[in-house]
């Protein structure tokens, strides 16, 4: 009964991150929108996973954690970089200064 | 309504399926068209996942017959149901579209992946991936002689 | 009459919700025209459906679509917008007319047809109540693993798989030779000189990529105990190789597993799966007939200890197959997501530029 | 005592859950991109933390908890470590906050011309 509320909970918080997404204003919303939404798409998983009885399923949130930090990277480095391939540092000898 | 909601998925299905076409219909951006064409496969995996689900069921991975969390999963249901339907106590979904719908998602991204190759290169060869430009610069290719003639 | 107890309903109730928000995510990609927010919202559509499929009993499914859906397929629509630079101009809306006529009447006759269809979760409807069942019934006996779904997908129709992993082989084979194997030597151009430099993030990565690669090993070895599988691991260990390339660069990547080396490795899985099935015809059995792996001889010889489960029959050859042909699998779809993002991360605009001109 | 530790952890997922939709309401109604990634990374993980605490104490001492422990671990690495890279990008290529008297980015004008930058 409990783990319904999250799940009601979780669901309302990923509409409104689905909101921001189309909403956007820029991309950098649109990309902190889904990093958002993946972050709460893991918690829904887990719950649902213990909510159906079958918490081995947990793995997939696993992967979703991971995922949707492949993603916001690459998303990222798009935006900023237009390349896909280029390093994010100045150069290997030259690394420090705050990330 | 009970007949709609054992329906809806569906109708989703349908309805996703007709965006995909519409954006491959009407989009003259031909990577506009392969998001199309790949949400018009995911609705192809919707419906199958869809067909394939029992309800009360859980996902075709064995449980233990006799295990603790076979009874839980046992005990929410109708023994009736369980003794019709289930293998060896437990209800289980049809594994047989998963694992066929498993392969196209893989293969789906493959061939996303030719396709926006594909476009790629008409970029590079005609500079643009608008549909009507291409026509249009393809036909003046079409009727101009090149050097090889 | 049968009462269904509340979890059903629960499932029904987020089986709807996550329809809507995946209808509602479909309109807004149909009517954006920007190309980049297309693609952002077409990972939200995967991730999703993913959690649909969870829903819906199908982790499995779901496994690939997490991976593919929101991370390779992402990824790979990006690098083809940055080479094409193309944004969608604004259709005249006359010309929406005759599409959206079509599209409707077409779903309008599908959506009549799907009333005829049987229930959601109808367990005596004719798709799940004789393959499916007998599937179901079969796998404990004839396979012997946990997870029908890898036992329907690597023993029962590995025919199917083998098909469908030399198409993924012969994609991204097609991909490398449209795009080229990597990059030009213009890649050296002077990497990011805006200034910042993400040590948080290079550190981070470090961390992260050797987990996700462990963690992609874990789903393949325990793919036929639990969901997981081949294709699963293959796409999140291509997943971690990129994310490698993304923070590190595509020529650190490169140094370490050099193009070539990816495809022969794509091809050397398609030869690792069919070269078992050619192992069974040999030993008298059928082409990837399992049972045929080993000869009798050998079979004696692997003490029964090893499952630590001696109350069933062992299907020695079935293990081993399904084992063999998952790591074929893995190598391909490995190889080839990380040949195919090679081509599109590597090439860039001036290198068409000057290929064209030469 | 089962029963009180499925409560309890019941109890924590709702907290979670609530934060998470703190944090959802914070990123429809902040005004920038910054006070956005402010609102969603502290909830996120914060509401992560109390989801999977809630998690554990419902499985009990298992491999279950494990991976749990994980899914924990990697939600605290990846979330603050993109929202400081998205923060880093999107001031590099030229959004300026709206609120808060920003005296960086004075000397930060100079920089080269942003080519990441859309329309608001």
């Amino acid at each position: 009964m409990l783990l319904l509320a999250g799940t009601v909970g979780l669901l309302v918080a990923m509409a409104m991150m689905i909101a921001r997404a189309i909403m956007g204003a820029s991309h950098y919303d649109r990309i902190l929108a889904v990093n958002s939404f993946g972050t709460k798409a893991v918690l829904l998983l887990a719950v649902i996973g213990f909510m159906f009885g079958r918490p081995a399923f947990l793995d997939i949130a696993i992967v979703y954690a991971l995922i949707n930090f492949i993603t916001t990277i690459a998303l990222m480095k798009f935006f900023r970089y237009r390349a896909l391939g280029l390093p994010l540092c100045a150069s290997p000898g030259e690394e420090g200064g705050d990330g | 309504m009970s007949f709609f909601a054992m329906h809806f998925n569906y109708i989703v299905v349908v309805i996703l399926l007709m965006a995909g076409l519409f954006l491959v219909f009407s989009s003259g951006n031909l990577i506009k068209r392969m998001i199309g064409l790949a949400m018009f496969q995911s609705s192809a995996a919707l419906f199958f996942i869809s067909l394939g689900k029992v309800s009360g069921g859980t996902a075709a991975i064995a449980v233990a017959p006799g295990s603790t969390e076979a009874r839980a999963l046992a005990s929410q249901l109708d023994p009736a149901y369980v003794a019709q339907v289930g293998v060896e106590g437990v209800v289980y979904s049809n594994p047989l579209p998963h694992a066929l719908i498993l392969t196209a998602i893989v293969v789906g991204v493959a061939t996303l992946a030719v396709g926006l190759a594909i476009a790629v290169r008409i970029r590079e060869a005609f500079g643009s991936v608008e549909a009507k430009d291409i026509d249009v610069l393809s036909r003046v290719e079409a009727t101009q002689p090149g050097p090889q003639a | 009459m049968i009462t269904l107890p509340a979890s059903i309903n629960a499932s029904l109730v987020l089986d709807i919700v996550l329809l809507v928000m995946l209808l509602v995510v479909a309109g807004a990609i149909v009517r954006t025209r920007s190309l980049l927010a297309a693609i952002i919202l077409f990972g939200v559509y995967s991730m999703i459906s993913a959690i649909w499929l969870v829903v819906m009993d199908a982790p499995d499914v779901a496994f690939t679509e997490a991976v593919v859906g929101a991370g390779i397929s992402t990824i790979v629509l990006l690098g083809a917008i940055l080479l094409t630079r193309g944004e969608t101009e604004k259709s005249d809306w006359r010309k929406l007319i005759a599409p959206a006529l079509i599209c409707a009447a077409v779903g309008g006759v599908l959506i009549y047809a799907a009333m005829g269809l049987p229930d959601l979760g109808d367990a005596s409807s004719p798709a799940n109540a004789h393959v499916g069942r007998a599937y179901l019934e079969g796998t404990a006996k004839d396979i012997g693993v946990p997870n029908m779904v890898t036992a329907v997908l690597a023993s029962y129709r590995g025919l199917d798989t083998l098909g469908e992993t030399a198409v993924i082989f012969a994609a991204g084979i097609g991909v490398a030779l449209m795009l080229g194997f990597g990059p030009r030597s213009s890649l050296a151009s002077p990497p990011s000189n805006l200034g910042d430099r993400h040590v948080t993030l290079r550190v981070a990565a470090k961390l992260l990529i050797p987990l996700i690669a462990l963690f992609a090993l874990y789903v393949q070895f325990h793919g036929d105990l639990g969901a997981g599988g081949g294709f699963q691991a293959g796409v999140i260990m291509a997943a971690a190789i990129t994310l490698h390339a993304l923070v590190f660069g595509l020529r650190e990547t490169m140094a370490a597993i050099p193009s070539r080396v990816a495809r022969s490795v794509a091809s050397l899985g398609v030869l690792i799966y069919a070269g078992v099935g050619v192992v069974c015809m040999i030993n008298g059995g059928g082409f990837l007939d399992y049972d045929y792996l080993f000869p009798p001889a050998v079979e004696a010889q692997i003490p029964g200890w090893i499952l630590g489960d001696g109350s069933h029959a062992p299907h020695w050859g079935q293990h081993a197959g399904i084992l063999l042909i998952e790591i074929g699998v893995l190598l391909t779809v490995t190889a080839t997501m990380v040949t195919v993002f090679y081509g599109f991360a590597g090439r860039t605009v001036d290198d068409a530029r000057r290929e064209a001109k030469r | 005592m089962a029963d009180i530790l499925a409560w309890a952890g019941g109890g924590f997922v709702i907290i979670g859950a609530a934060l998470s939709l703190l944090g959802a309401i914070g990123v429809l109604k902040f005004p920038d991109v910054y006070t956005r990634i402010h609102a969603a990374s502290i909830t996120d993980t914060a509401g992560a933390s109390m989801v999977l605490l809630g998690l554990c104490l419902i499985a009990g001492l298992s491999l279950t908890t494990l991976k749990l422990v994980f899914i924990w671990m990697f939600v605290m690495l990846t979330t603050p470590v993109s929202a400081n890279a998205l923060a880093n990008a999107a001031f590099g290529s030229g959004h300026k906050p709206r609120i808060g008297a920003f005296q960086i980015m004075r000397t930060d004008e100079r920089r080269k011309t942003p080519r990441g930058v859309d329309a608001p």
